[in-house]
């Protein structure tokens, strides 16, 4: 009966940013495949060039905020395939700690990167 | 042993109504059913519920109209309850949010239907029944009622006294479908019988597999007289191989019949010269079966009803479902070929003999809905008026068994009052097989004697616990007995009614279907159950099921023979008139010991401050 | 209540044969999803050697860009992520209540416009590639 | 637990009779013998009648899954080959009631009206979930595979377990609840025709469980409300006159962390509904609906 939807989680918020950043990232996934596949092509690629245009705030911006989404949408679908397979419980919360800490991982070591670029300090 | 106050068998549209009922009442009630309640054949009604809700309609319209439907047969005590309550109920429905058709305004729409003399009937679309069904259910989960789905009910645990008007219902046992078990249900205040119709009494029909009359047959063999039952309705348009209906809508929008010689019967063969294909259900029944008979059915079985010719748009756009129908059920579209149509029984007036309050002459034993004969619906049903009877007399007897009290039945239940002995002559002797014999093969399948002895001052629980010893012990003896399959002789007694006991009715063919009836009751006494499983044993379950089956086609067999008139949808070749002189009254049927009984009871044509005159019926 | 007989996951994918089009849309989104989450990952652990210097990062770029797996590799890339991208598209007007009756019809469109757009620019992802 | 296997049948037959036997006794006996002997009969007649069937061209060959866990032979799951002659018209519900009542008697599913309104015998023929009673056996490929619906627990034979499907319906309120009902004694609500006709097909809904069997989210998790739940959460949602607060409360149901949210528009549930019921479109709705609900409070 309904005392077992009482969890007041809503998968509402995450159901809509997925939904919000996969808009965001088909436009700029369209961008960064355009870039370095089609306008330079990636066996061209060198430290000076990503360096170059790290330089840029806008593009720095963009692609620190490219991660962020790109992270938040893979890691969360991630999230949500594994729920719809029934995973429930300590284990779901063992899991979700799991991914949160791998995302934050990936965006630290992701920031960085793009600050050894950009000049900027790697702390 | 389960208690309850209140136990309801069935979870049709009248069962649900009668446990809302009771529970209204402070009762604690439970629903038996042997299929969950949205399985319930209620879900199957198309057309509507007639209620007079209008400005410019009145109960007394509606009322008047169901007593010249019934052809004077019904009693004027319950038609106008029915008219009277139904505007409430169907409010009701509204109210617990039943989607209705819709006017402009917003109010539920209201359509005409045959026989009445006001576009009285409210409609959900082309399913109102489901629609009723699953809102009546709805309310049942809201309230919480506690429902025993696939719970086979067995039999009644009645006292037993001599007389069955002295008898008091304490219960009734049960079988658990999915595990095998039987158990004990006793009701501390009373038992509401709502099982349904009893259509698979006919091997064709458009009722479900799970309609097989047994409120009825254990009423009947608890002592409970059953009413009229030889008033069956028959719809002149279902499909061939599974019974489905065909809304009267196809002939109302032009649809035309035709034999296998191609002719339009209905005019070139004389049968209704004026009103052809809508003409009355009974006269088309008829004329279809003349047609085949004489050899210009196709297949020999059916004929077929056309409606290309009003052009693909017309069609789509107004019988739309049909042509799914027709597609789904019979393989043909409509838009290319004629559809196979012939005759299905659809409807049973008679049942369990009840007061407007839904009880019976049994104290504690009460039952609604097409199981029941307050005599609404007389020798004729209306089209319309079965839904509204399921909501009005199942609330009543819901509220009556939960204690209410709604005064003072006027009709009689039971040989009290004015009756009449009755007699009628038979081939073979009706009733249990071996009557009388020491060895008491009479109740070898596990149908009882009812009153068999026994001390008359047991307790309720004392009641229940009898019969459910005898259930389990006939359970096990179908489970270990390895004999004859109930299905053929289901079917043979399925075809023998639909040969003999149909639209057409002749002494001799009556006769020959006592015969058959007879035969098969005593191949009965060998059947056996090859399942030898307890979980979800439905072999187990038809098995039981086709006894009930067997008594039912004699019951009805009977009353056709004893009925020598032509009244509503009992016809008879010999007899080819109606005959109020002798016949304004209901044909009873008692089963004392094994053995039925016929006897008579006028019918009651005085109303609430007016008499209602038979008339002759046309329209 | 009764004993019962669970017939476990043979049901779920052994059954692929009928799967329909949403079904078969739904398994592809779901697996070029996680594809493409691994390959974030990867991708990011393949930058971070910009952490230990210019050189470094544009010798693992060069050679890996060198192999001829890799150029397959990135091929296939661009496969998952061109159907996620077109199935994602699909699954957002599904979300926004748009073409749910030809749900079947943009599945497959959504898998033709990859093959094409895959094909057309092989060229461009092996080309230079040393063998 | 109900394991027990019945005793079988030639213990029964077979014990000595040592006592005097009454009349009654000895005359069933003869039946007996009688009805041994008319057995032996018609076993044969039926494998020959089966035979024939299997011959005759206008035959449609049906393999059947096959469960008891009361009997041997049965314990493990098994399909039964199943000739049933063909007429026009024909059924997958026919022929299994055919194949019962002409064959084995023991042939257990659930059915009961035949005309796709009770709900009762959706199952899954030739790997999809279907109602036998509204399938033509002359629109499916033989052999015809007829099993249990997926991701339900078998009883016996085609009969599934369905408490937790009801469970799941009976979890979303599903009654019609209002608090301001007009004055009158027979005073109806109102209703627009256009209200009517948007909640009119989600009240179609039969219960017969074949979208709930064909969803990978529901059959991975048991918490999910599935298909058949969401839509009748639909039906009232949108039933304007419930009144906005009710919505209001409807939306927190379906809302929570197992509602709407766990579906993945795999469409399979739309696709089998047989009331064509626009499942999938209806929960997208209710996700646009909480979607739109939320954001008034953030
Ligand atoms: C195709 C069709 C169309 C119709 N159209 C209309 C119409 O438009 N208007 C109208 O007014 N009427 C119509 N009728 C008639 C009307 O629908 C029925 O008379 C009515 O629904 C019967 O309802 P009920 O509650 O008495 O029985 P049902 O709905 O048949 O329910 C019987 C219940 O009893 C239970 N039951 C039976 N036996 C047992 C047992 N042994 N143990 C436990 N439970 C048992 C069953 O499980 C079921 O729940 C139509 C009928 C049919 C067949
Ligand atoms: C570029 C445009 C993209 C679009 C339009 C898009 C769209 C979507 C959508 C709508 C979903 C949700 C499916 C559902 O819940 O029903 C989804 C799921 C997912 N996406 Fe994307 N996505 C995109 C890019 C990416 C990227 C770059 C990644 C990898 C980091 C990614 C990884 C995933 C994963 C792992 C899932 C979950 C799959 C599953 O259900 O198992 N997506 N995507
Ligand atoms: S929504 Fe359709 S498939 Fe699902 S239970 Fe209802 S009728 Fe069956
Ligand atoms: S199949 Fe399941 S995932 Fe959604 S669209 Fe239907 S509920
Ligand atoms: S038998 Fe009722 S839905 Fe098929």
């Amino acid at each position: 009966m309904a005392e077992r939807y009482s969890s007041f989680e809503t998968g509402g918020r995450r159901w809509l940013w997925q939904r919000i950043t996969a808009a965001f990232l088909v436009v700029v996934l369209a961008f960064h495949f355009f870039l370095l596949h089609f306008v330079h092509h990636a066996a061209d690629v060198t430290f000076a060039m990503s360096a170059g245009r790290m330089e840029t705030l806008s593009y720095y911006s963009l692609m620190v905020l490219f991660l962020v989404t790109a992270t938040f949408h893979g890691v969360n679908g991630v999230y949500n395939a594994l729920i719809n397979q029934g995973l429930s419980g300590q284990r779901k919360t063992a899991i979700k700690w799991v991914l949160v800490a791998a995302s934050a991982l990936l965006i630290v070591q992701g920031i960085r990167t793009a600050n050894a670029w950009a000049g900027l300090p790697t702390f | 042993m389960y208690e309850h106050d209140v136990i309801v068998v069935g979870a049709g549209g009248a069962g649900l109504r009668a446990a809302i009922a009771a529970q209204e009442e402070g009762a604690d009630v439970a629903i038996v059913s042997k299929l969950h309640p949205v399985r319930s054949h209620t879900g199957a009604a198309e057309g509507g519920i007639n209620a007079a809700l209008r400005e410019g309609d009145s109960w007394e319209s509606h009322a008047y109209d169901t007593m010249k439907g019934s052809d004077y047969l019904g009693d004027a005590p319950a038609i106008e309850t029915l008219a009277q309550d139904s505007p409430e109920e169907v409010i009701q429905l509204e109210h617990w949010g039943m989607a209705f058709s819709r006017d402009d305004d917003g109010r539920v729409s209201q359509r005409p239907f045959g026989g009445l003399s006001f576009p009285r009937t409210t409609y959900a679309g082309a399913e109102t029944g489901h629609q009723l069904l699953h809102t009546m259910y709805e309310q049942l989960v809201k309230r919480g009622i506690e429902v025993y789905d696939e719970w086979y009910v067995s039999n009644l645990a009645v006292s037993d006294e001599e007389n069955p008007e002295e008898r008091t219902c304490h219960g009734v046992v049960a079988y658990d479908i999915q595990s095998g078990e039987v158990e004990g249900f006793r009701a501390r205040k009373g038992v509401v019988l709502a099982t349904g119709g009893l259509g698979q009494v006919y091997d064709h029909t458009t009722n479900a597999v799970a309609n097989t009359g047994d409120g009825v047959a254990m009423a009947y063999r608890a002592g409970v007289p059953i009413e009229d039952m030889e008033f069956i309705q028959f719809h002149p348009t279902t499909l061939p191989s599974t019974g489905v209906l065909i809304t009267e809508g196809v002939r109302g929008e032009g649809g035309i019949l035709y034999n296998s010689e191609g002719e339009r019967f209905m005019f070139e063969h004389g049968y209704a010269n004026n009103a052809g294909e809508l003409a009355s259900r009974d006269v088309v029944s008829r004329a279809e079966l003349t047609e085949v008979n004489e050899g210009r059915g196709i297949e020999d079985e059916y004929v077929h009803l056309d409606m290309r010719h009003l052009g693909e748009e017309r069609i789509v756009d107004r019988l739309e479902n049909i042509v799914h129908l027709s597609e789904d059920f019979e393989g043909v579209d409509p838009l290319e070929a004629p559809m196979p149509v012939k005759p299905g029984q659809h409807y049973a007036m008679g049942g369990v003999e009840t007061d407007e309050n839904g009880e019976t002459c049994v104290s504690g034993l009460y039952a609604a809905g097409e199981c029941a004969c307050a005599s609404v619906h007389g020798s004729n049903r209306l089209g319309g008026n079965a839904l509204p009877e399921l909501i009005v007399f199942g609330a009543r007897a819901g509220h009556h068994a939960a204690g209410r009290d709604l005064g003072e039945a006027k009709i009689e239940t039971g040989k009290r009052g004015e009756y009449e002995v009755g007699e009628v002559d038979t081939p073979v002797s009706p009733g249990e097989v071996g009557l009388g014999s020491p060895s008491g093969d009479a109740v070898a399948d596990g149908g009882e004697k009812a009153a068999d002895g026994g001390a008359v001052a047991a307790t309720g629980e004392e009641i229940v616990q009898r019969a459910l010893d005898r259930e389990r012990a006939r359970v096990d003896r179908l489970l270990n007995t390895d004999g004859v399959n109930h299905s053929e002789i289901r079917s043979d007694v399925q075809q023998s009614m639909t040969r003999y006991v149909n639209v057409f009715r002749e002494e001799g063919g009556l006769k020959e279907a006592l015969r058959d009836i007879r035969e098969a009751r005593e191949r009965y006494q060998e059947v056996g159950v090859s399942d030898p499983s307890r979980t979800f044993n439905t072999d187990l379950i038809h098995t039981i099921e086709t006894r009930n089956i067997l008594d039912l086609a004699e019951a009805i067999t009977l009353g056709a023979l004893a009925r020598d008139e032509f009244r509503g949808a009992h016809w008879r070749k010999e007899h080819q008139e109606r005959k109020d002189d002798s016949w304004l009254k209901h044909t009873m049927l008692s089963w004392n010991d094994g053995e039925p009984e016929l006897w008579f009871r006028p019918v009651i044509l005085e109303g609430e401050g007016k008499t209602y005159e038979p008339k002759v019926r046309s329209y | 209540m009764s004993q019962s007989y669970n017939r476990g996951l043979v049901e779920d994918f052994g059954r692929w044969r009928e799967f329909s089009a949403g079904m078969w849309a739904w398994i592809f989104h779901k697996f070029t999803g996680w594809v493409l989450v691994g390959y974030l990952f990867t991708h990011i652990a393949v930058l971070s050697t910009a952490l230990s210097g210019g050189d470094a990062y544009t010798a693992t770029i060069s050679t890996l860009e060198s192999l001829l797996i890799v150029r397959i590799l990135e091929v296939g890339l661009l496969a998952v992520a061109m159907f996620h991208i077109l199935n994602g598209l699909r699954l957002l007007l599904v979300d926004l209540g748009i073409g749910l009756e030809s749900q079947d019809k943009s599945f497959y469109a959504s898998l033709v416009l990859t093959g094409a757009i895959v094909v057309a620019s092989v060229p461009t992802f092996l080309a230079g590639v040393s063998l | 637990m109900s394991t027990q296997v019945p005793e079988s049948k030639e213990q029964t037959e077979s014990e000595p009779e040592t006592k005097p036997v009454s009349q009654g006794k000895q005359k069933r006996d003869q039946k007996k013998r009688e009805r041994r002997e008319r057995e032996a009969a018609e076993a044969e007649e039926q494998s020959q009648k089966e035979e024939a069937a299997k011959l005759a061209e206008d035959s449609y060959h049906l393999k059947v899954f096959r469960y008891d866990p009361e009997v041997e032979g049965k314990q493990e799951p098994r399909f039964d080959d199943f000739h049933v002659p063909y007429k026009q018209g024909m059924t997958v519900l026919d022929a299994l009631i055919y194949a019962r009542d002409e064959y084995d008697s023991s042939l257990t599913f659930r059915h009961s009206c035949r005309q796709a309104i009770c709900g009762s015998d959706a199952m899954f023929v030739n790997g999809s979930q279907k109602l036998c009673c509204k399938t033509q056996l002359s629109d499916l490929s033989e052999p015809v595979r007829v099993e249990p619906l997926p991701h339900a627990e078998v009883v016996k034979d085609l009969v599934v377990d369905m408490e937790h499907f009801y469970d799941q319906m009976e979890a979303v309120e599903p009654y019609f609840q209002t608090n301001d009902l007009p004055e009158g004694e027979l005073e109806e609500q109102r209703q627009t025709r256009e209200n009517r006709e948007k909640v009119k097909m989600s009240t179609r809904c039969i219960w017969c469980g074949a979208c709930m069997s064909s969803c990978n989210i529901a059959a991975g998790n048991n918490d999910y409300l599935g298909p058949a739940a969401i839509n009748k959460a639909y039906r009232f949602a949108m039933d304007e006159r419930e009144g906005e607060e009710m919505k209001q409360h409807r939306l927190e149901i379906i809302e929570r962390e197992n509602g709407v949210w766990r579906c993945q528009t795999q469409f399979s549930c739309t696709e089998v509904c047989p009331k064509d019921i626009p499942l999938t479109e209806h929960i997208q709705e209710l996700k646009r609906e909480a979607v739109k609900n939320n954001l008034k409070f953030w």
